[in-house]
Order: C-alpha cells, then structure tokens, then sequence
C-alpha cells in the first residue's frame, strides 16, 4: 500500500552543535537543519522538524511519532536491524584531538585520510605505525559510536578506553587530564577546539573514515517505508551533485564532507 | 443518697454473656449486665481485672470474642470472624450507637492537635451536625461547671493532669449521650473537684442518662450510684443495691476487696 | 568568540536563554504539582490499605509499592509513554482514526511521576500513622464518629505532623523526577538546560544556572512546607 | 518479544550487579552517618549549626543529583587547583566521585527522614529518661534512637531503594554499572524498552530483597504494637496481692 | 502511725524560694522547702496548682525562673539564661543528682518500645552500670512486690492502667535513689492495692529514704506521712505535721479543701 506523502515530521535532538542546536529564541539551525529543508524541497513535502531526546528517538520512530530522524546519525549495521537508513548525506572521518602539551600532539601523519572501505590494507598499517605512541594511554570516547567501534577493533589491548554519555563529556576529561586523548568525529572536534574554553585541545594524527565506520550520517527511516526511502534517497543524490552538500558543510565544519 | 430510679423505667444498655481474651489470657468469661435508664452503675475490681476492657468491649473499642450488646433496644449485629472473635456487620449503625455512648478514657484521649474548646466542640459539631454557636455555648458551660473555663484555647500538652481529665469529661458530656461509660473519671482530682464532677453525676442521673462507672472509690460507689457490679476473674461476682452489698455480700472475696 | 557573561547567557533578548529557561521552570512546576497530587492521592488509598485494609488490599498495596519503587521511574515513563500510546493508537483506530494517535507527554508524564511517587507517598503515610497516639483515634471512634469524619478530623491532622518532613522529601524527588519526563519530549527544566548547554557548549554554565533555578523553585516550596509543618505541630510539647 | 535478545541482555547486565550494589551500599552506609549528624545539628537549638545544617539540606536536596554529579565530577576537575591538590587521587576516580555525590546527596533527604522520626518521639518518655539521670547521650541511644528509628524505617525504606536506582546516574561518569551498560545496548541496538525491561526486573530483584529486608527489621523492632504471646509460667511469682483476670 | 524520724536527721532535699511561670501564668510564686532523711511529705493542692509542676522542677524537668535546689548537700549550680528563666551550669552534674531522685511521672511515662522488665531494668543496667543478672533479680523481686511478676515481659501498651502504674513505681524504686518524688501513685490503683503500694513506701521511709509525695488521698497524707504541705495560688499555704493541719489548722482555704 503506497502512501502519497504530502507532510514529513522530522526529528532531530538540537542540541549537537553543528550538526543541529537550538538558538536561545526556540529555532533550530545547524548543518542538518539548513539540509533538510533543501531535502523536503526537492521532495515536494511539507516538513515539521520537532525535538527529540537522542535517547527515545528510535523507539519513538518506530512507534510512530515522526517519519524521520536526521540527528548526525550514522547507518550503523547494529541500528540498521531496527531501521532503515537513507544514503549518506556528510560522512566526516574519526579523528583524534589531545592537548597541546601533550607528547600525543605530535603524532604523525596529521590531518591524512585513510579510508577502511577502499584500502584497509593501508590504514591498518597506519594504525600499527601509531601504535607504540598510544600504548598504556586512557582514551574517551562516546558510548557506542562509531569511535568506540573503531577503538574496540584496532585499539584493543593497546589503550584503556574510558566510554562517555556525550562528548562534550569526554572534552572536560581531556581538558581535567583524566583521559590523554579522545577519538569523535571530525566536523565535531574540529568546532569543539574552536570553543572558549577549549583552547588547549587540537586534533591530531590520521583520520579515517568508511568501512564498517558506517556510511556516515544518514536519515533513519522505519523500515517499511519503502517509498519515503527512496524519495530521501532522490533527494540527496541531488544535493550532492548540485553541490549543496560541499557548500552546507563548508560553511558549519570547514571542509567538506560529501560522501564520495 | 442514692438516685431514685422506678425499677420499671425501660432498659437503657443490656450486656449479654461478653467474652473477650487477648491471646492465652481470658479477661472476661460472660458478663451480663442490665441498666435501667436513670441508672449509675459502679463497677469495682481490682486492677487488672477487665474493667476497662468491659468498657471497652460495649462501644467495640475492642472486639468481644462472643456476647451481644444492646443500646436503647438497639441490638449490635455481630457476625463471627474466623479464629479471631466477632465483627460488627453493620459499621453505620456501630457509628450511630456509639454517637450515643459517651465514654471518659482512664488514660483521657484528648486530640492533641486541638485545644480544649475545640476537644469538647468536635464531635456535636460534626457528628451530631449541631450549629457551632451552639455547640460552643454549650461547651463553654460545661467547662465552666467542671472548672477549667479558662484553659479553654490551651492545648492539652498544656495542662496538669486533672485539668485534662475535666477537659475529657466536658468532651464526653457534650455528646448528650444516652448511657455515659466512665473509666474511673475522678483519678487525678483533688477532694474538692472530685465532689464537684460527682454533683455533676447526679444531676445526669436525674435527667435519666444511664451511667458505668468504673471506679476505686468506694464512697462513690456507696453513694451514688444505686447498683454495685464486682467483677472478679472475668466474672460477675457481686451485683446488688450498694447497701446490700457493702453491709451484706455472700462474696468473700467482695469482702475482703472493701475491708481495706 | 567571546565568552559571554552569565548574564548574557540568561538575558532575556533574542540571544539570552533567560525566556527558554523560564517556559522550563514553569513546566517542571507543572508536572510535578500534578504528579504529586495524583501520588498524594494513590498514597492515602495506599496508606490505608496497608493499615487498615484486608488481607487482599494489603497484598495490592504491598506489590504496588514494592514494585513501583523498585523499578526504575524511566522505566515507568516509557512504559505509560509507549504503553498509553499503542493503546491510543489502537482505540483510535476501532474509531476510524488514520494512524499514529500522540498520547500527550505532559499527561504520560504526570501519570507516571504520580504513580511512583503514590508508592513513596504510601510508605511515609504510612509511618507516620504508627506515630499517631493511638488514644486519640480511639476517643474519635468512642464517639461516633464515622470513617471519613474520623479521617479527616483527627487523623489526617495527626498523621501530616509526623508526615511532613517525609513529604517535603518526596517533593524534591518529584521536582527532580519531573526532569525525566523530557523523554517524552516534554521541554521541562533539565532539559532546556541540557539544549542550552549543548547548543551554547557551555554546560558549567547552564548545570550552575539550571540548578540555581531548582533552588529556587524549592525556596518556594520549603516556605511552604515550613507553614505546613508550623500549623500541623501546633500543641506539641517538645524536648 | 525476542527472548533471545532478552537473555542476552540480562547476561551482558548481570556483570554490572556488583558495582551497582557497591556503589549503593557504600553511598547508603556514609549517608546515613552524615544525616544523623545533620539531623542532630538541625535540632541542636545551636543557631550556627541548625543554619548550617538547613542551607545543607537546602542545597543539596534542592538540586538535581544529575547536576551534582557532573559538576562534581567535572566541574571540580576544571581548576588546576583541585587538580594538584592531595584530594585529587580520590576525586580523579570515577567511583570516589560517585560515592561522593551519592553520599551527599542521600544525607540531605535521610537527614530529614531522620528528624521527622525524631521528632515523633513521645516527650513524656524522653523526660522519663531525663529524670533518671541518664547523661544525653545515653538518652539519644537507649530511647530517642530506637523509637526514632521505628517511626522513620518506612521513609528510609524509601530513600534507600531511591538510592539503589540513583546509583544509575553514575553511568553519566563513565562508570559501567547496570544502567550504564544498558544505556550502552541501547544506543547499540535502539531497543530501549526490551533493555530497560530487563535492567527494570534486575532492579526491582535488588529493591525486592531489600524491602523484604527492612520489612524484616520493621518486624522484629516492633513487638510492642503486636499482641503478647503467652507468657511462660516458669518464673516464680510472689504471693498474689490482687485478682488479675488469670 | 506517723513514720518516726529524728528531728536532728540530715537534710536530704532543700528547695530554696523556687520561682516558675508559663508565659503571663504564675505557677509557682517562691516555694521552700526541706525535708531531712526519712521524711514522707505529701504535697496537697488542688488540680492545677502546680504540684506537679513542682516535683518537676526539682530533677529539672522543668527550668524553674529562679530558686535553688540541693539534693544530699549538693546545690544544683544554675545560671541566668536571659529572659528564659535559668539553666544548669553543669550537666553531668545534673545528671549525677537525677539518678539519685527517682520520679514517678502523672502519666507513667514508660518506655514503649521496652517490656516492663527492661523498663525497670534500664537505668540500673545503664546509668548506675549495675550487673545484668543482679539487676534482673532486684527487678523480678520490685515486680512481684508491686504485683506484676507475670507481667514482666509484657509491653506497656498491652498494661491496665493500674499495671503500668506499678511498672512505673518499680521502674523508679529500682534505682534506689536518695529521694523519690511521686506524682500522685496510686492514682490507679484499687484499694487493696493502694494499702500494698502504701507499705512499700513505709519500709523505704523506714530505711531513710526521702519521699515527696504528691496525692489527691487525704487518708495517705494523714497516715503515712509526717508532714504535710499544701499549695495554693503559687505559695506554701500549710504546713506541719499531720496531726496539727487536719486537726487544726490556720488556713481557711486548706481547712475548706479538706472538708469534703
Ligand atoms: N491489648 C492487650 N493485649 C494483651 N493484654 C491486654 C491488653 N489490654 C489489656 N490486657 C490485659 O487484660 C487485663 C485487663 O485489663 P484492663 O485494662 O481491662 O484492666 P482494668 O480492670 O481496667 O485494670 P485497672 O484498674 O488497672 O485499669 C490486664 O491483665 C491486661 O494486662
Ligand atoms: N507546659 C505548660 N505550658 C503552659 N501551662 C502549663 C504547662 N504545664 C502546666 N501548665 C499550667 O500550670 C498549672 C499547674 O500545672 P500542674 O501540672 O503543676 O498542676 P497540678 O497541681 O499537678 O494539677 P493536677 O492535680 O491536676 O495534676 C496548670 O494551670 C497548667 O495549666
Ligand atoms: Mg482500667
Ligand atoms: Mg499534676
């Protein structure tokens, strides 16, 4: 049975700052925000973006309070057993940021990307090469996100890994000496050093990025509606090849970050 | 000194065969009792014999095992309980006689949270629904006749001992209740007042309000009231005209109990 | 960037939180008067179940509060949350209705902030009842007095007495519990303070004026209670 | 439901039980210790200490333990003068942090539990003490406390299961207690209500055993509002001087 | 059958001009009194009088506005407590005298949470540091005296009024004190009882013990003690012997409260 879609109630958490915020008067804006309204657009629907708790959403979606979440969430294969994901609109890579005292800001290959979907050979040898500067350091990182992942599968038994609610949590380690240094995604920690406050912290080392990292940031969508699906889908091939991606994401995380 | 009741007046509170035990301990075996209205009853026995209890058990403070209790030809319809004794059926109709049995606690029961006036106010004006005007008048006249007008806005925590037992006094005579039962309502108070609260007796007696009092005072005993009842071992031992049995009792016990 | 003053942040112009922070207040102040009412009334029921009731009202009240305090209260959310929403869902559509049919987060809320603290509510009743010179209750049934009457007279009076720091207790529990309620999407206090905090990546900040506004909201409710408990002691010697 | 994720779940949670029952043992223990002392400063008559103790409860009590925590735990780490202080071994851990806040934060509520039950106590039978010349401290533990204690056990009771499901706001602190891994297989899975069914019946196990617990205390420290069972016969008794009902 | 004493016999109580107000009330207007080892003195007064207020004010119970205590030769130190009347300088002074003044309270005052064996077994136990087994045998012995052997294990809640009455003279006995002040104990008493709780105070007057003793029982006050003081409005309005007062004494006002 096809729907005609004519309204989308979209959730997002707004208070990830670039990705989605909230503004003292009640708005929301952001990176997310500015996308979806080029999204609902090209579809040709009405949209309603409301606030969720990060925590409730994908209960929420699937119990039927909104139609789709575009909250920085990544297509994961373990979310993707409880719903559908869109393509990719921004996949930015896992980076890692310590302080500027530390002996870590030095490691090498500063600001490389190696991507673990076309050639893992070459990234698992870059991980090895920076192994021995990480060896015995504590890591933080946000509970299950793709950098605890990451973490979990080549890290292991090399670093003590400390996992965090959210990842303004694991900055304040970092900056109380708790942690030596934290792995989140790029378009985050790139703004998060930015902030007053953070001053002391700066990235360091490769990035990486594809593969099992997930396809980057995605729409979730209930899985059985498959027509809604391919509509996002449409949509997004459209703002990648008319540039709105590269143009969105330069402007609220200073590089682009177009799924390649 | 005794009251004049014509033997044929009607019956006010009938006792039929009360047992009542508190686990192993049988306290009352079967007592039956018959007051006339007009009647001032004294019950004697020494301490711990169950007269208290007695009282007790007539307004279903506490749950006789078996016996039947009538108030102005009204039966209390009780109906067994299991192991545990009886139960009242009806709990209206407990609460309609009880409005019509005023009682004096031997330990007094004042509500602490209320001052004296408001003890005696209570419960004419919200059980018997009278206007409080009324009801006030009325409860300032009694505290006056029983001496402690002017501790009217005291609370009890406040008063000396047999200030409370006046204000317990007041509260139960405000009821106008049909049969009083008294737990030894004299206990605290000096000669004077003990005269002064029996005159008030008295004059209930003539007004034909049927009264139990449970008392250590053998003058009251054998002046004023017109009936004896001993209780012994949980049972009637001696029941009779205050001069037949003071001058004249078959008990030996009974006898030895006054001797003192 | 600059850092801006506390003042800034809570101003009440288009760039201060002052007004989001507000609308919070006002809803945790909300949601937790109509969770405790509904928990102070399911509390007396509990409390006189427990003490007066039979043998099966004291096994209801005895599960309802060790279950209801034993689970956790997000638990209880989500379950009236999602639970009062598919049956909604599944009433409206028996009516006709097209779909997902919302059950209001404030009432979801409310309803389950009660129903835990019913149980809190039951237990401190309940205590406090045992304090209650048993004399005092006696005198009221020797004179007549019926259930209700005796109830509201005397024992309710004597009972909050010894109740009241108790309930001053579960007060703070349900303010605080209210914040949980923003699972269901209900902006209430903590989580403005959560969205401001994120938004503005400042959470000392925001948690410091957060909590600030709490206190406030308690100074209100402790002036209260301090009557409350003035009142209710009134005739009591004390050591 | 899927019973096979249910079963996974309660295996992945149950090796989480023993920091959740530390945590909450450790925090109850101190807590209780520190509202005694607070209620006992809040009846004193002392004006400094009853002030002290009223702006304690006042705080704490006030605000959410989520706030307390986090700027315990994170706020204090922000001054380089905490940091280098010699307290800083105990407040770097996670789990000090926690028994901190927890600790605090339950002495502000039992602190008023325990002056309620305080306050409870019958005059007469503190002036009963007094006129015997017990010293006051004496009085407090042979008398005040144990009748305190009866009145404020069913309140307490709710504090301390409060504090057992209180011990999940640690998981905010990177401890892995029972919510924290949880919350860990929710954001993995998104299968929140079938997780925190099971992290619900793992609490409600912990809670059960300890009303049953306290229900037992209750029992036992309260004989004398039952009836008396039969009393033996053995002792010797003087020469009966009255009739009492036999 | 006054209780001999010699006159020259130690002081063993020394009540110096006590003074005690309830707010704007007056209870008290400058009382002395002394009483030497051996001594029985009833205090009579009507209800209200202050003659409990009294007994209260000499173990402290009750901070007197001004005035002087001393107990076996040693003076309460008091000091001014600015408008709050005084306040013991020392208490463990205070504590010391008190276990040498035992007090039966009006209202009993014992201790619900303990059966009437450890009621009476406490102070013994715990403030004069007694052994446990001697301390049960003296207990058991005062019991069976007082008639509630079989008691013993009961708590105060499940007593007779006159029961715990008699669990409260055995509580204060069992402390052996110096001086005993009883608030009107035999209040609750049956006369037999009255004579058996009369002969134990004998024997102690007997063994030189000091008694205060408040009663409502002129035939006490007549027959068991050798002196007798009557208050009235706040003052010491008689006192003497027994013989003198009831036979002829100076007051209009005592010989009008002992008349009825
Ligand atoms: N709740 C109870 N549980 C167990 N035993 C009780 C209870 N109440 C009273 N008793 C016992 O029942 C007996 C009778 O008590 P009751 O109070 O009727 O005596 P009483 O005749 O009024 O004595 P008194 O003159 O001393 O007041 C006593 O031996 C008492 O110990
Ligand atoms: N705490 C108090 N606050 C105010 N007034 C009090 C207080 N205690 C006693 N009074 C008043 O002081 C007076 C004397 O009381 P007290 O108890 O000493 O009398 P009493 O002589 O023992 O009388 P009774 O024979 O009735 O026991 C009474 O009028 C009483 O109302
Ligand atoms: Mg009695
Ligand atoms: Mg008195």
């Amino acid at each position: 049975e096809d729907k005609k879609w004519t309204t989308v109630t979209i959730a997002t958490e707004g208070a990830f700052k670039p990705y989605n915020f909230t503004k003292p008067d009640g708005t929301l804006d952001g990176y997310e925000i500015e996308l979806s309204k080029y999204l609902c657009n090209q579809m040709k629907v009405e949209c309603k973006v409301v606030v969720q708790n990060f925590d409730g959403m994908i209960p929420a979606l699937n119990a039927g309070k909104f139609d789709a979440i575009i909250s920085g969430m990544s297509a994961t294969a373990k979310r993707e057993q409880v719903i559908a994901f869109s393509d990719s609109y921004g996949s930015t890579g896992q980076a890692f940021a310590t302080s500027k005292s530390s002996d870590l800001a030095s490691l090498p290959e500063k600001g490389e990307v190696f991507s673990l979907a076309g050639d893992e050979a070459g990234a698992v040898a870059e991980i090895d090469k920076i192994k021995p500067n990480l060896q015995g350091k504590l890591i933080g990182v946000q509970t299950a996100s793709t950098a605890a992942a990451f973490v979990d599968k080549y890290l292991k038994g090399v670093v003590e890994v400390r996992e965090y609610k959210t990842t303004e949590e694991h900055d304040l380690d970092l900056k109380a000496g708790r942690v030596d240094l934290v792995m989140a995604s790029m378009a985050y920690l790139t703004t998060a050093s930015q902030k007053p406050g953070n001053e002391d912290m700066t990235t360091a080392g490769p990035r990486f990025q594809g593969g099992f990292l997930g396809r980057g940031s995605s729409v979730g969508l209930r899985k059985d509606d498959t027509q809604l699906k391919a509509m996002f889908n449409e949509a997004i091939a459209a703002a990648k090849a008319d540039g709105t991606i590269k143009t969105l994401s330069e402007k609220w995380f200073g590089f682009d970050v177009t799924p390649k | 000194m005794t009251v004049a009741t014509t033997p044929l007046s009607p019956i006010a509170l009938r006792v039929k065969n009360l047992h009542k035990s508190f686990g192993p301990l049988e306290v009352l075996k079967g007592i039956s009792l018959d007051a006339h209205e007009g009647d001032v009853v004294s019950i004697l026995g020494s301490s711990g014999s169950g007269k208290s209890t007695f009282l007790r058990c007539i307004n279903l403070l506490e749950a006789p095992d078996s016996g039947e209790v009538t108030v102005a030809g009204e039966t209390i319809r009780m109906h067994a309980n299991g192991h545990k004794g009886s139960r009242p059926t009806d709990r209206k109709q407990v609460d309609r006689i009880r409005s019509q049995l005023g009682m004096v606690f031997q330990s007094f029961n004042l509500w602490s949270h209320k001052t004296v006036l408001e003890n005696v106010i209570e419960a004419p004006l919200h059980v018997l629904g009278r206007a409080r005007s009324e009801c006030v008048e009325e409860a300032e006249a009694l505290l006056a006749k029983v001496g402690i007008a002017e501790k009217r806005n005291f609370y009890p925590a406040h008063l000396s001992g047999g200030q409370q037992q006046r204000a317990a006094i007041a509260r139960a005579l405000a009821m106008r209740p049909k049969v009083m039962l008294f737990d030894e309502p004299t206990s605290a108070l000096d000669p004077e007042l003990v005269g002064e609260v029996l005159r008030v007796m008295r004059s209930l007696a003539e007004e034909g309000r049927t009264m139990l009092v449970v008392t250590h005072e053998l003058g009251f005993a054998r002046e004023v009231s017109n009936r004896v009842v001993f209780l012994h071992q949980g049972r009637v031992e001696e029941d009779g005209k205050p001069h037949d049995v003071f001058s004249n009792s078959q008990s030996e016990r009974f006898r030895q109990f006054i001797s003192k | 960037m600059n850092q801006p003053s506390i003042l800034e942040l809570v101003s009440f112009g288009s760039d201060g939180w002052g007004k989001a922070l507000l609308a919070g207040a006002w809803m945790t102040i909300l949601i937790t008067l109509a969770g405790y009412s509904i928990g102070a009334l399911i509390g007396s029921f509990g409390a006189g179940a427990k003490v007066a009731g039979g043998r099966g009202a004291r096994f209801v009240a005895d599960a309802y509060t060790t279950v209801l305090r034993g689970i956790p209260d997000l638990l209880v959310i989500f379950l009236f949350y999602f639970g009062g929403s598919a049956v909604v869902t599944t009433v409206g559509r028996l009516f006709g209705a097209e779909g997902f049919v919302g059950f209001p987060g404030f009432l979801a809320g409310s309803l389950a902030v009660g129903v835990t603290s019913g149980a809190q509510f039951t237990e401190v009743f309940r205590g406090a009842f045992r304090a209650v010179h048993p004399g005092e209750i006696e005198a009221a049934i020797a004179c007549g007095m019926g259930r209700s009457l005796r109830f509201r007279r005397i024992i309710v009076p004597l009972t909050l007495r010894h109740a009241l720091p108790g309930l001053g207790n579960i007060w703070q529990v349900v303010l605080k519990e209210s914040a949980l309620v923003s699972i269901t999407g209900v902006a209430e206090l903590l989580r403005q303070t959560q969205i401001a905090a994120g938004s503005t990546g400042l959470p000392f900040d925001f948690y410091l004026i957060g909590g600030g506004i709490y206190l406030v909201i308690s100074t209100g409710s402790g002036i209260l209670l301090r009557r409350a408990e003035k009142h209710f002691t009134r005739g009591v010697r004390r050591v | 439901m899927d019973f096979v994720f249910l079963c996974e779940t309660f295996v992945s949670l149950i090796s989480a039980i023993p920091l959740t029952l530390k945590l909450a043992a450790t925090s109850i223990a101190l807590g209780a210790i520190l509202a005694l002392a607070i209620a006992l400063c809040r009846l004193s008559g002392i004006f400094v200490l009853e002030w002290l103790a009223r702006s304690y409860v006042f705080v704490f009590r006030g605000t959410p333990l989520l706030v307390q925590i986090f700027l315990i735990y994170y706020g204090l780490g922000q001054f380089p003068a905490v940091r280098h202080s010699i307290l800083w071994p105990l407040l770097r851990d996670p789990y000090w942090c926690a028994v901190l806040a927890l600790t605090i934060n339950t002495a502000a509520y039992a602190s008023e539990i325990i002056r309620g039950g305080l306050l409870s106590v019958p005059f007469g039978q503190v002036e009963a003490a007094r006129a015997c010349g017990m010293p006051r401290l004496m009085q407090f533990r042979r008398i005040v406390l144990p009748l305190a204690i009866r009145q404020a056990l069913p309140g307490y009771s709710n504090e301390m299961i409060a504090m057992v499901k209180a011990t999940s706001l640690a998981s905010i602190i990177t401890l892995m207690d029972v919510t924290g891994v949880a919350g860990k297989i929710i954001s993995e899975t998104y299968r929140a209500i079938e997780v925190f069914i099971v992290a619900g019946a793992i609490y409600l196990t912990i809670n059960f055993a300890l009303t049953r617990l306290i229900h037992l205390v209750e029992h036992w420290l309260s004989p004398h509002l039952r009836q008396p069972i039969a009393y033996s016969p053995a002792a010797k008794i003087a020469p009966a001087l009255e009739g009492d009902a036999q």
